[in-house]
């Protein structure tokens, strides 16, 4: 029973919270150097450039992507642009083995994980290879090898989730968390708040990395919210929270270091805003001159957390003009002959369409799988992708 | 007369009944300043201001509740669900509320205003959570009215009737027919009515019968059909609860044959339901078993979405089949 | 986009704003005098009144109709005991006019705004005359002439409905507002987090009123959330909030006076946080003992919010022992009697099973209809609280 | 053997799945001390600690949200829904998540660990939101299984069952027969099957179908046929989803005839999807209409319960119409 330990007023007093800001954690320059009293960050040479080389894969991939999308190649695409920072940095501060259950634009974590361009084209274009079998739209990635949990379009459906797996992996006592990643427009949905207290009342290792990129599509984040961002939620569920710059690479990873440390050790979940922007359109569907300006757009490209990364490394030797070019035309060759690869990959067999419903085939869907090869038997003109499959010869069940 | 497509009718239809009554909102996730991912909703902000067109935050369960609230006030709430796949989260306030409010109140208070819109169906390569018709979910719940236009005149008229019957509606857009279907649409206010069915082709030897985007399946694998001289009548159920059995029982009466199509997958799926009262209705006059072309009992694909759905050869071979049963 | 105005640090601070505690504004002391320091209450002699009657009236309906239950005569009840401070102080605060969208246990803000123990009784026993037609569980009240809107068992779905229709009262521009009572445990329900983000960006005028009376059932809110209360969670939404105690009547009065102001002169929602304890069973279901002890309950019991206004009346000389008791006997003898009169009242007409389902009865449901009536012409010995409606003289639809 | 009724079955149920494995957990609203408001978790948390035992904050879609998780973890969570009437928050969690969790990642992740338990169904005087039998709403989602029990010794095999299945589960209680219904339940541990029906009186005339609370009304409306010399075979569908076709089929060419009954409202109810199936798959054989016997298409009333429900009276006359048409 809450015996409130508050103070006594005797007259009434309301108060929203205003005067009390949460502060957000800095760390790098866009110039590349630190601010004047940022600690200098425990990042070694070899992480930083596993993290650098990550962004800018995540990069020239979206770059490339979208503009086979344009061409037609693709039927849809996701952008991660300017918020590299915010995606990998956190990414990165985990162990590798720590669950990752993301809304849909944190390709760069999984690039940081090691995902290869193939398999990125594999799911992009739905081929055989697609580990999800060409059964969702374009940019749903997802490896049980490198605890990646595939993405689900319905909205925050993963943070309560989240909570969940966290809570398992506590009670399988082997260190390890669950980091979640959602928009600040997600974060209205109700499965938000449900995760949250879930996670505080039950004490569970899970840490909410809040992309505050200040749309949800059209919808700016103040008609998204009326407070100073999502971080004041946390004390709403007594959560340790922490604010970050968001293209901040250094800050980021720092802070999600500290948080997976309180999750770990503590069963602390920990709520992480980091405050930063959506560079691109949302989606190859959409065209953001409906409702933003160049002028805010501009503004936030001097804010390119890549940018700030290379000159960091620069500034350290650890790289160089030189290895930015080659890197950046290794990988364009890269993206362009595995998508080439991918594209003339066939399409998954005609049997995944009812695999995986349940872990056999019932025979209702048996016997509707009979019939739909008939048919295509019957029509095979009708069905390009799948007429090969039925031939006399491919006769059987699923 | 004009020529429009399914957008155009649904944002002439929303801009006409709020401009014939200021308690008409029309408000979503980006339904305002943008007019909606698909633009239903286009230039309602700029004429009707931001109190009455805007956009809310991303909570589909938090803006049927505010709708339901807002009809139980007397105002006549426009709700739009970005994608019919999305209103799950929605669920407990349309059917454990919306559909109840009057029953439980004693009349007392009702949400009679409320309508409910929401972009449905695959066909445009959206995978699991893009393509989903949902209406058999909801049809299982007396108290709602669920609607289902098939082209630009349809939907204009079914969705003004929509907006001011006193019961609470959802109205599901076929969104593959949105820029794909364009035809002539009567200027002004006009209505159709709900709970009727419409037939669209008579015919002798068989009823066809379906909604939606599915109307246009079913006119192709007419056409085939009838080039072998099978003469089809065609229905447009149109309204899927409460639906028009008189109708469709009138046609089967008649022709002794039925095929029902939907999107959605098979068990569970409005077609039995319908299946299940005809072969009540009709049963010494059933020449043949009523045939249901569905989508697979699955959950929606993407690569392979053609050989999922209930396309015009599949429910042209079901005709043949009930035809030469 | 939210531009985050906060400062900038340049190391990790994680906060869960456990420094920052929300007061509780208390008037009353138990022994009926005020705090010192408290202002003296806005509250004339004629309102004092209605107000403490409707506690009483409240009471002793509680206390009866859990007798009645107990004896059989009632299928199911629920008590406000302890809480009539909380849900009685703040009705009064409103106009008659405002709307109330309630949980269930807010029968004394229906009793303060003229529901009669007719009305009442008609209610708990489904007969003829209930409003809603007999066709929920007992304690399921609702009035249009009071404002006040019928109970639903799902619970927080009323909470973003209060949203709509204070949204609805503001562009009708009417001056009117909305409260809705909820619990603590309610406040878990992902509605709770739409209602209010919603109010605090369309800026509706809405009182939130939570009445945290420490259990959900058998739930302590220790296991409901971590946070110190649910008064924290208004700072999320930029929301004004006061906690009050929920057992001082001038307490809540004023501060739900100054909450109606912010919402309906400044379009301001409140969340208004009564600390409260449930003295009875949750409802005549359940049964305490398994999940609390005596000692707390007596803790409590100490604590009475209508034997602490009581007092304070007592000390104004607006109040004596004599009108007491006459209060007591003449509410006593009305629940009795009337409770007699209305459970001799014969059942809502068969017609209402099928009618209220839409405006009008559709054809395939007076399908229905037709068949149950003549099924129950059949069988007249099975039905006996219907079989008279359908004897031959009475044919005909709904 | 020991005599039980159906919650000390079910208790017995869960309390072996946690002795056998500590990844079976045990939560919702109420579990945790207090075992529940209708006790089926007592002593669990005593005996198995409140790390795999315990109350979860009053939010359904966040109980199932951390239950998918758990599952996708490769626990196996068995959450509890206070009331089946209250399941309806997670219906997104369920439809669009635990439903396709398998599906949408090829087979990488599933929440096949995952059971779902929900008392559910009439006949308590709960009115409109203790009451509902959403078997059917759900029924229309590939990738669940839906199973309901008649009496404690089905209500034990098939909740080991559920737990034990691969693929997540709708375990729905019904609640009427909690402590009504009493038998012989088998000590330890043992499993009934899934997806299969059990006939559990055979017969010549008419088949007569139904599953949970309703197969006590069908034995009570069969006893009373039987005396008038009309032979039912009577089954027990078990499971709703994915249900056992060639069972019942068998049974109607056998027959000729069919009732289903179930309490939900008629429309959209899974007798519909019964209905359509087996007139395609025996229409030839069917000598009179399937008829449905349900719950009519209201919500769930009071004091008019009798007259709502479908009662042995009215399956009784379902049977003799069918016999008689
Ligand atoms: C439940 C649900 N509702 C609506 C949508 C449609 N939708 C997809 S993305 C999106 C905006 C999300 O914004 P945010 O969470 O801020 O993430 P961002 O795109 O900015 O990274 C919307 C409304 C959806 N996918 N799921
Ligand atoms: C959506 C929903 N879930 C569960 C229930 C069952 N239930 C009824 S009351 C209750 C506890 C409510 O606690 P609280 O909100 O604190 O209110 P209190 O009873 O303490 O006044 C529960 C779990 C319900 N009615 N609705
Ligand atoms: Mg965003
Ligand atoms: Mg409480």
């Amino acid at each position: 029973m809450t015996t409130t330990k508050s103070k006594v007023v005797y007259s009434p007093v309301f108060t929203d919270g205003a005067e009390f800001r949460i502060p957000t954690f800095k760390l790098l320059k866009q110039d590349g150097t630190l601010y004047k009293g940022g600690k200098k960050p425990d990042l070694d040479k070899e992480k930083a450039l596993r993290i650098y080389k990550a962004m800018v894969m995540t990069r020239v991939l979206d770059e490339r992507m979208l503009a086979a999308q344009r061409q037609g190649r693709l039927s849809f695409y996701m952008q991660c642009t300017g918020e590299e920072a915010a995606v990998i940095g956190s990414a990165a501060a985990l162990d590798d083995a720590d669950m990752i259950m993301a809304q849909y634009r944190e390709q760069g974590a999984l690039a940081y994980r090691g995902f290869t361009i193939d398999e990125f084209m594999n799911q992009l274009f739905g081929n055989e290879l697609d580990y999800g079998k060409g059964r969702q739209m374009p940019v749903h990635y997802g490896s049980s090898k490198l605890n990646y949990m595939t993405i689900s379009s319905p909205l925050a459906t993963q943070i309560p989730q989240a909570t969940g797996y966290a809570y398992g992996q506590k009670l399988a006592g082997d260190g390890h968390c669950t980091i979640t990643y959602f928009g600040e427009g997600a974060a209205s949905e109700g499965d938000f708040h449900a995760a949250l207290n879930m996670a505080a009342v039950h004490r569970v290792p899970v840490i909410f990395l809040c992309r505050n990129n200040g749309y949800a599509i059209s919808t700016p984040a103040t008609e998204q919210f009326a407070a100073d961002g999502v971080a004041p939620r946390a004390y709403g569920y007594k959560m340790d929270v922490i604010r970050v710059d968001g293209n901040d690479i250094l800050a980021v990873h720092e802070a999600t270091k500290a948080a997976r440390k309180l999750a770990v050790e503590e069963n602390r979940p920990v709520l992480v805003e980091t405050m930063t922007y959506r560079l691109a359109a949302h989606s190859s569907s959409d065209d953001p001159s409906g409702y933003r300006s160049k002028d805010e757009e501009a503004v936030w490209r001097e804010k390119d957390p890549i940018l700030r990364m290379q000159r960091w490394l620069m500034k350290h030797k650890w790289w160089s003009e030189d290895e930015e070019k080659q890197l950046q035309e290794s990988l364009r060759k890269e993206v362009l002959e595995t998508m080439k690869r991918a594209q003339k990959r066939p399409p998954p067999p005609l049997e995944s369409l009812v695999t995986d419903v349940y872990d056999e085939v019932p025979p209702s869907l048996n016997r509707q799988f009979e019939k739909l090869k008939a048919h295509i038997r019957k029509y095979p003109d009708a069905y390009p992708k799948s007429a090969g499959a039925v031939s006399e010869t491919k006769k059987g069940g699923a | 007369m004009a020529k429009m497509n399914m957008l155009q009718a649904i944002n002439d239809a929303l801009d006409i009944a709020m401009a014939a009554n200021d308690r008409v909102l029309c408000f979503g996730e980006d339904v305002g300043v943008f007019g909606g991912v698909f633009r239903a909703t286009s230039h309602l902000q700029q004429k009707y201001g931001k109190d009455r067109c805007f956009n809310t935050p991303l909570v589909e369960q938090g803006i049927i509740g505010f709708a339901n609230g807002l009809a139980a006030q007397g105002a006549t709430p426009v709700a739009e669900i970005q994608f019919a796949d999305y209103i799950f989260p929605a669920f407990d306030q349309i059917v454990n509320e919306s559909a109840k409010y009057r029953y439980r109140s004693g009349n007392l208070f009702n949400v009679g205003g409320l309508t409910i819109r929401a972009p449905y169906g695959g066909g445009i390569a959206g995978g699991l959570y893009h393509s989903q018709s949902p209406e058999a979910y909801f049809a299982h719940t007396p108290g709602l009215k669920i609607v289902v236009p098939r082209n630009p005149h349809q939907a204009k008229g079914l969705l003004l009737a929509s907006i001011h019957d006193p019961n609470p509606t959802l109205f599901f857009e076929p969104k593959r027919l949105y820029r794909a279907s364009v035809g002539e649409v009567p200027e002004g206010e006009y209505e159709l009515p709900l709970s009727e069915a419409e037939i669209v082709k008579e015919g002798t030897d068989i009823t066809v019968l379906g909604w939606g985007a599915q109307m246009e399946v079913i006119e192709q694998a007419v056409e085939q059909a009838e080039k072998e001289g099978i003469s089809c009548e065609v229905i447009d159920l149109r309204t899927i609860l409460p639906w028009d059995v008189e109708t469709v029982a009138q046609s089967v009466l008649k022709t002794g044959r039925l095929v029902v199509t939907h999107e959605a997958p098979l068990t569970g799926g409005f077609a039995g339901e319908i299946a299940a009262t005809i072969q009540e209705r009709c049963f010494l006059y059933l020449e043949s078993p009523i045939a249901r072309v569905t989508g697979m009992d699955t959950p929606f694909p993407l690569v392979l979405e053609k050989e999922h759905l209930p396309n015009h050869l599949k429910v042209y071979e079901a005709i043949r089949e009930s035809v030469e049963f």
